[in-house]
């Protein structure tokens, strides 16, 4: 489903952050790269769904070299976004954040689709109320949901656990899981959070000063994978 | 200057009680703790605890919704962040708070004109900040051959240097750094954790870190606060707190249990 | 590095060349060009004060004419004897000029950067409209002289007798020159350091201590004071304010020359300052309607594709020793 | 009753042209100083039309569609190439304004024209005689905000619009083509200029200052009522028009005008996020 | 000259080398006999009051270059040179300054406002060249080298108060542009109201470039005022009647308007402009024989669309009585014809006026016009006025 080569990106005056990264990613896998902060996790997200521009390598994306792109035109070719942070349109209401999620790409009807709301029964109950009175863990519901709304084929998430619960953390994973399962949605999520990982995500990348270092783990068990922890997470 | 055998001195930064909301989301809620004189604490805690909110609040750059923070003895919560920085508190962001569009030489002298207090525009209009200060600062961040470059083409970890060369010009009592190490290898991890340590010793410098790079905590091997969902959950040395369940599960998830 | 230090040397040859063919120019040209050149050199400080804050610090000022016209008309005022106990002395003129000019600079400062202050488009269209509200204002004022202005404001004299064009060129270049040696040595001290730091990012200066309130205040005020004696140099010349040099228009066509000229370079602002208004004489005369939309194009052309304006690489100095390797 | 229709008549007029400054504004960022110009070519657009024979009706028509192309070249062949330069795009925008304007003058000529007034004499509201054209000019006016407020807040479109507004780049990461979004907004907005222009032309002098008596009280009201916000700019439309037509009542429209831009510098200094947010820290 | 002389002596002062070529640069180059007579037409053509600039340089050129069809004076033709004050008092001087210094010109007509012609006084004085001023204002210039061809509150306001209480109604309300002539002209207006019963009872004053005057309408119908007297200049003035006319209070309320013209005609519909009252010295609509002389010239010159307005008529009338100064002092010598002008009884397009030497202001014959139909016409001719003496 996506295929990188040799990528490079940095941002305007600040080197290379990405440099010589390939990682390639199966239709209807769920994949976690996992790296210390500043290794280029978020750079490649943003990097793959187009807000920032790749100096160097390839990114294709279901057989179609998207390199050039600009991110709406990427989104429009089945790539979903789940930023760092959330970013939910806070002074929306939260019916109003699933509708743009949706109304982004032409060809989509309005209306929110049943089942995703069946999923995420919180959204559902506080449709009217604005977003940003959510707390964290059901913004970064409504970050995931907006997403899918677009029906994508491809969903990025950029620390979908960051500043969450750990009980909310191991719903939400859980959720990406069933989501997988169901529907043959490919998953490439950057995380530190082990809880998000271990026993959800079918294999790894860790990414290491701007290049994958280790591609293929099995995500079970790598909580007890001390060397692999220490030398990737410093944990 | 050793100053770790100094018995019970006055705390130099107070925390107490702080919360920061925005909206629905809770940033920090009821954070509390004390930094001794020419301490080392590392505030460890999973992306999303609250870190860099916490740092924004004691340096101004926030105002917190309830609680307080004391600086030697004085309150400074609600005071502009130039003021909380000429009380001699230095942070270092997590994106390097250079002057891009500054030569290195400027960047430094930016900082370094100040130093002694000087702050009004007579004193910098007739101040020549001190060359030899300038070049020794330049030579520590290993910027001295681009002391002309605009700061905007230097490489990232170029930046984070000259940035915490930047921080060292000024008199400083307590020295913040938001995740000082991020991007680093383990060798330049360890550098760093000398470099703070150094600092202490030689100068007798607070020094407060926001890390979530284990390694570099037990490098560092000093006294650790850990935060989680936008409090302190455990403080003690690393060692201690490493086998503490509270901590491997903020770090590890729900159900681990090594 | 060997182009920047290159540059350096170009700059300081093109800023020492053009001193002298400034001063050339005293004596190869004819008396009434002389005093249109001097009039231009009026334009040129005033100018100089805005690429101090805009240039320097970032500061977007729709606004400048205020002080400009705050100088010209102080010194129509003062010297006029329109208030009592200020005679009709030229330098008593001049002071008064400058200190109205200075006190309605911090005022307005003070107006707009105190507490949370405002800043780029905020700070812009709130001095913009000052302008509007002063020039109203004067056109008001029965006192001032009404929408007709002030006249007969004392030339400059020596002796009783009024200086001819050419000693009066060279004393505006003169005053010229001390205000670029003073500007740039502003723009080259630590503090011209610091604006340019507070221009790249305020809040950032804040943290390391700085008040950048007060230093942009002080910026603010020191370019309110320049526009002031420019205003006063040139009502002395001209012989007359009116309330079109405290307005809107007077305002922006400063902003032009500066944009122009080059911003960042006090001298090249200068240099903006004599040839826009030099050929806007020249021009408006033979292309009629015309000249307003190709100085209009020129602008959004200089806005648009080059920062620096016409002359900004050209007079750009090598940086200060102090900034160089020991 | 009659000051409210008067109050009435200022606030349609100044809404009709802080509307378009509202979505270039807040949807692009960009402060457009030509605004004012965008009027001009609404205006004389009618004063083509008619002048050639045609109706008003159908100049009135044609306006928005003037205004919307020289709105979208202004954007493809200045504003595209600086809209990252904040302040730049104040001057940038001015210079054209200043262009526009020369450009009216070089074709039109300098002396104001004449639009005769296609609703001439009065007609009896709330037991007052009020001029039939300026009747029209409110209902158009508010209409035109009702439906433009409900389109964007009740329509796919409007939200799109404040999405961009809200978050660009997360907007675009979603999938809007914030590209296009940005050439409708500039074109919708210098389309609305161009009908705010033609539909004000018979009360008024069309000459080539015509727009920029309304440059300072447009930007104040945006200004008061915040700048990122869409609901705020007619609260501040509301303030600017109230407040000059009050004070007109007891003193002379000159010293009205000083008053009241004074008043609004004030509010803008203590609210510079606008009136209707409250100051957070 | 005597002036580049003075250049060389003082030039030697300041030479710092290069003295053959300031030389050269300095040297006379041009024979006495056949040099022309240069006249600066310094007027607005940019800046807000084009439309009057305009018509005052056709009314200037069309007596100049009549002159020099009739092979000029003495043999010495007239050359124009136009120049632009852009509406702006600063850019007048300047220009003024040009016009002197460089090139040299031996009389300037012009400018438009009060303002700028004020501004220009101290350069005019001090270059002493004649400086031809043809527009109406406020009075009281006084100087040697300046002639005024403008109607006075004297000429206009006297007999327009007469004319108001007898046949409008004896209450007014006074509105003007916030600038001198409005001001004086509204003094003038309530000085006279004073001797002959007439009542004020508003005066107001608008900002340049008012769009909305609702308050101001609705003071003005509150205060029950029979007549409204405008001095409103410029497109503001057009705005003002567009929205009176618009409110319907024509129909209790007349409209006496200073400075009105064929310009705005132009800019106003005839249900607009209808019924306007106006004093001015000089209308199209005139059919004397020199009125049809004026329009036939201007028309064979500029087209059969120029506007023949007062304005026109007062540029070309002042302009004939310098070229008569010119013929009677026998050259072009500034001092000789600014002596030689003054005293002289001339033709203008509404019979005959005459220069006065004292304050050098014209005795002009004044009209009462109406706008009826789109065209301005006499309704009441008041035959030659002599304003009081501007220099006491």
């Amino acid at each position: 489903m996506l295929e990188i080569r040799q990528l490079a990106a940095g941002y305007p005056g600040g080197g290379r952050v990405l440099d010589g990264l390939d990682l390639s990613v199966p239709e209807g896998a769920f994949v976690a790269v996992l790296g210390r902060n500043g290794m280029g996790k978020t750079t490649l997200m943003r990097a793959i769904c187009g807000l920032l521009r790749a100096s160097e390598g390839t990114i294709g994306l279901g057989g179609e070299d998207i390199t050039g792109l600009a991110s709406y035109a990427r989104a429009q070719r089945g790539i979903g976004y789940v930023p760092q942070g959330r970013e939910i349109f806070g002074d929306f209401t939260v019916a109003e954040n699933l509708t743009i999620g949706r109304i982004a790409k032409p060809g989509l009807s309005p209306a929110v689709p049943r089942h995703l709301l069946e999923l995420f029964p919180i959204l559902a109950e506080r449709s009217r109320q604005r977003a940003g009175s959510l707390s964290g863990g059901q913004q970064q519901q409504l970050a995931i949901a907006r997403a899918l709304a677009g029906e994508p084929r491809l969903l990025l998430l950029d620390e979908p656990a960051e500043g969450i619960q750990p009980s909310i953390v191991q719903e939400i994973a859980q959720k990406l899981r069933e989501i997988v399962d169901t529907t043959g949605l490919t998953v490439l999520m950057a995380e530190q959070n082990l809880a998000m990982v271990d026993g959800w995500a079918d294999s790894l990348a860790f990414v290491d000063h701007g290049a994958i270092a280790e591609s293929g783990v099995a995500a079970a068990g790598i909580r007890q994978d001390q060397s692999r922890l220490s030398k990737y997470l410093s944990i | 200057m050793h100053v770790t055998g100094v018995e019970a001195p006055a705390p130099l930064l107070k925390v107490d009680g702080l919360a920061k909301r925005f909206g629905g989301v809770v940033a920090l809620s009821d954070v509390s703790f004390e930094l001794e004189e020419a301490s080392i604490h590392t505030i460890l805690g999973p992306n999303g605890c609250g870190k860099t909110t916490l740092f924004n609040v004691i340096d101004g750059s926030l105002r917190p919704t309830a609680g307080r923070v004391e600086f030697a003895g004085q309150r400074i919560d609600g005071m502009t962040a130039a003021r909380i920085a000429r009380l001699g508190i230095a942070r270092k962001f997590q994106v390097p708070g250079v002057f891009g569009e500054l030569s290195v030489a400027q960047n430094l002298e930016t900082a370094l004109a100040c130093h002694g207090g000087r702050y009004g525009v007579g004193a910098l209009l007739r101040v020549r900040p001190d060359a030899v200060r300038r070049d020794e600062l330049a030579d520590l961040c290993g910027l001295s051959a681009k002391l002309q470059v605009r700061v905007s083409e230097l490489a990232h970890g170029e930046k984070q240097r000259l940035e915490i060369a930047m921080l060292l010009a000024g008199d400083v009592r307590l020295l913040m750094l938001d995740e000082p190490t991020a991007g680093m290898s383990v060798t330049e991890t360890e550098a760093v954790a000398a470099l703070v340590r150094q600092l202490r010793d030689e100068r007798g410098l607070t020094v407060l870190i926001v890390e979530h790079d284990l390694h570099f905590v037990r490098s560092l091997a000093e006294p650790v606060l850990v935060a989680n969902e936008g409090r302190i959950i455990a403080r003690g040395d690393y060692e201690t707190l490493r086998h503490d369940p509270r901590v491997i599960r903020s770090y590890l998830g729900e159900g681990a249990d090594a | 590095m060997i182009g920047a230090k290159r540059e350096g040397r170009t700059g300081l040859i093109a800023t020492g060349l053009c001193w002298i063919i400034l001063c050339g120019v005293g004596v190869l040209v004819d008396d009434w060009l002389l005093a249109q050149v001097a009039i231009y050199l009026c334009y040129g400080i005033f100018a100089m004060g805005l690429s101090l804050i805009w240039g320097q610090a970032g500061i977007l000022s729709f606004g400048q004419a205020i002080f400009f016209g705050a100088g010209a008309y102080g010194f129509a005022v003062a010297t006029l004897d329109m208030l009592p106990g200020t005679g009709t002395g030229i330098l008593t003129g001049l002071v008064f000029a400058v200190g109205l000019a200075t006190v309605l600079a911090w005022a307005l400062a003070w107006l707009t950067f105190a507490g949370r202050g405002l800043s780029g488009a905020h700070f812009a269209i709130v001095t913009l409209c000052a302008a509007a509200v002063v020039e109203i204002a004067v056109t008001r004022s029965g006192f001032l002289g009404g929408y007709n202005g002030l006249f007969g404001v004392a030339p400059f004299t020596w002796g009783g007798e009024m200086i001819a064009e050419r000693p009066m060129y060279y004393i505006m270049l003169g005053v010229a020159f001390a205000v670029f040696l003073g500007v740039t040595a502003i723009v080259r001290s630590p503090y011209g350091t610091v604006l340019e730091a507070i221009r790249d990012d305020e809040n950032r200066v804040a943290h390391l201590g700085y008040e950048t309130r007060r230093l942009k205040t002080v910026a603010f005020v020191i370019a309110g004071a320049l526009s002031g004696l420019s205003g006063a140099l040139f009502a002395a010349q001209f012989g007359f304010v009116s309330p079109s040099l405290l307005g809107f228009a007077l305002s922006t066509q400063v902003l032009i020359w500066v944009a122009v000229g080059g911003r960042a370079v006090p001298l090249a602002a200068m240099v903006g300052a004599l040839v826009v208004s030099g050929a806007e004489n020249t021009l408006s005369n033979t292309l009629g309607d015309l000249w307003l939309l190709v100085i209009g194009v020129i602008f959004v052309v200089v806005v648009i594709a080059a920062k620096n304006g016409l002359f900004g690489t050209l007079f750009r100095l090598p940086p200060p020793k102090r900034l160089r390797k020991t | 009753m009659e000051l409210f229709l008067d109050t009435l008549n200022y606030f349609s007029l100044l809404m009709l042209v802080v509307l378009g400054l509202v979505v270039i504004f807040g949807l692009m960022n960009v402060i457009n100083m030509a605004h004012g110009e965008f009027l001009l070519v609404g205006a004389y657009t009618v004063v083509g039309i008619t002048g050639a024979g045609y109706s008003f009706w159908l100049a009135l028509a044609l306006a928005p569609v003037a205004g919307a192309v020289v709105g979208l070249l202004v954007e493809a062949l200045v504003v595209r190439r600086i809209y990252h330069r904040f302040l730049d795009t104040i001057l940038a925008t001015w210079g054209v304004s200043l262009i526009l304007k020369q450009g009216v003058i070089l074709v039109f000529g300098p002396t104001a024209q004449s639009v005769a007034n296609p609703l001439p004499g009065v007609m009896n509201v709330f037991g007052v005689d009020y001029p039939r054209m300026r009747l029209l000019i409110m209902a158009v006016a508010i209409l035109l905000t009702l439906v433009l407020y409900i389109a964007m807040f009740r329509s796919n479109l409007g939200l799109r619009l404040r999405a961009v507004i809200a978050n660009r780049d997360m907007a675009s990461a979603l999938g809007l083509n914030t590209r296009r979004m940005d050439m409708a907004s500039f074109g919708l907005g210098a389309a609305l200029a161009g009908f705010a222009g033609a539909i004000i032309s018979p009360v008024m002098s069309v000459d080539p200052q015509m727009g920029a008596g309304f440059l300072i009280p447009s930007f104040l009201s945006i200004l008061i009522g915040g700048v990122n916000s869409l609901i705020g700019p007619l609260f501040g439309v509301a303030a600017i028009s109230g407040s000059s037509n009050l004070i007109a009542g007891w003193l002379s429209q000159a010293d009205t005008q000083i008053i009241v831009f004074l008043m609004a510098m004030v509010v803008i200094r203590f609210f510079p996020e606008g009136i209707l947010k409250r100051r957070q820290k | 000259m005597t002036g580049r002389k003075q250049n060389l002596t003082r030039r030697r002062f300041f030479e710092l080398g290069g003295a053959t070529a300031v030389a050269s640069l300095a040297a006379p180059v041009v024979a006495q006999q056949a040099e022309p007579i240069r006249i600066g037409v310094l007027q607005p053509f940019t800046g807000g009051l084009e439309a009057l600039g305009q018509q005052g340089a056709n009314g200037a050129e069309l007596a100049f270059l009549d002159a020099n069809d009739a092979g000029g004076v003495d043999g010495r033709m007239f050359e124009l040179i136009r120049a632009d004050t852009a509406t702006d008092p600063k850019t007048a001087v300047e220009r003024a300054n040009d016009l002197i210094r460089r090139q040299k010109v031996a009389a300037i007509i012009g400018p438009v406002t009060s303002a700028n012609r004020d501004a220009m006084r101290p350069t005019i004085e001090r270059g002493k060249t004649p400086l031809l001023y043809a527009t109406d204002y406020e009075g009281g210039v006084c100087s040697r080298y300046i002639s005024c061809y403008s109607a006075l509150p004297d000429h206009w306001v006297v007999p327009i108060v007469a004319h108001a209480v007898k046949n409008l109604g004896d209450s007014f309300y006074l509105v003007g542009s916030d600038y001198v002539w409005p001001r004086e002209m509204n003094a003038a207006f309530i000085a006279e109201c004073d001797k002959t019963g007439g009542k004020v009872v508003g005066e107001e004053y608008t900002p340049w470039g008012a769009k909305d005057y609702t308050a101001t309408l609705r003071k003005i119908r509150d205060s029950g005022a029979k007549t409204v007297v405008i001095s409103i200049a410029g497109a503001d003035a057009i705005t003002f009647v567009k929205q009176f006319a618009a409110t319907g209070m024509k129909k209790t309320t007349q409209v006496v308007f200073f400075g009105f013209s064929e310009n705005y005609l132009a800019g106003l519909s005839d249900e607009e402009s209808e019924g306007i009252i106006a004093p001015t010295n000089f209308t199209s609509s005139l059919t004397s024989p020199e009125a049809e002389h004026l329009k036939e010239r201007v028309r064979a010159r500029f087209g059969a669309d120029a506007i023949v307005s007062n304005t026109v008529d007062a540029h070309w009338s002042l302009a004939r009585m310098y070229i008569e100064g010119v013929r009677r002092a026998g050259g072009d010598d500034r001092e000789a014809v600014t002596d030689a002008m003054v005293d002289q009884t001339l033709m203008s397009g509404n019979g005959e006026v005459y220069l006065r030497p004292g304050d050098r202001h014209v005795d002009l014959n004044v009209l009462i016009a109406q706008a009826q139909g789109g065209r301005l016409e006499v309704i009441e001719e008041l035959g030659r006025i002599a304003a009081t003496d501007q220099c006491t």
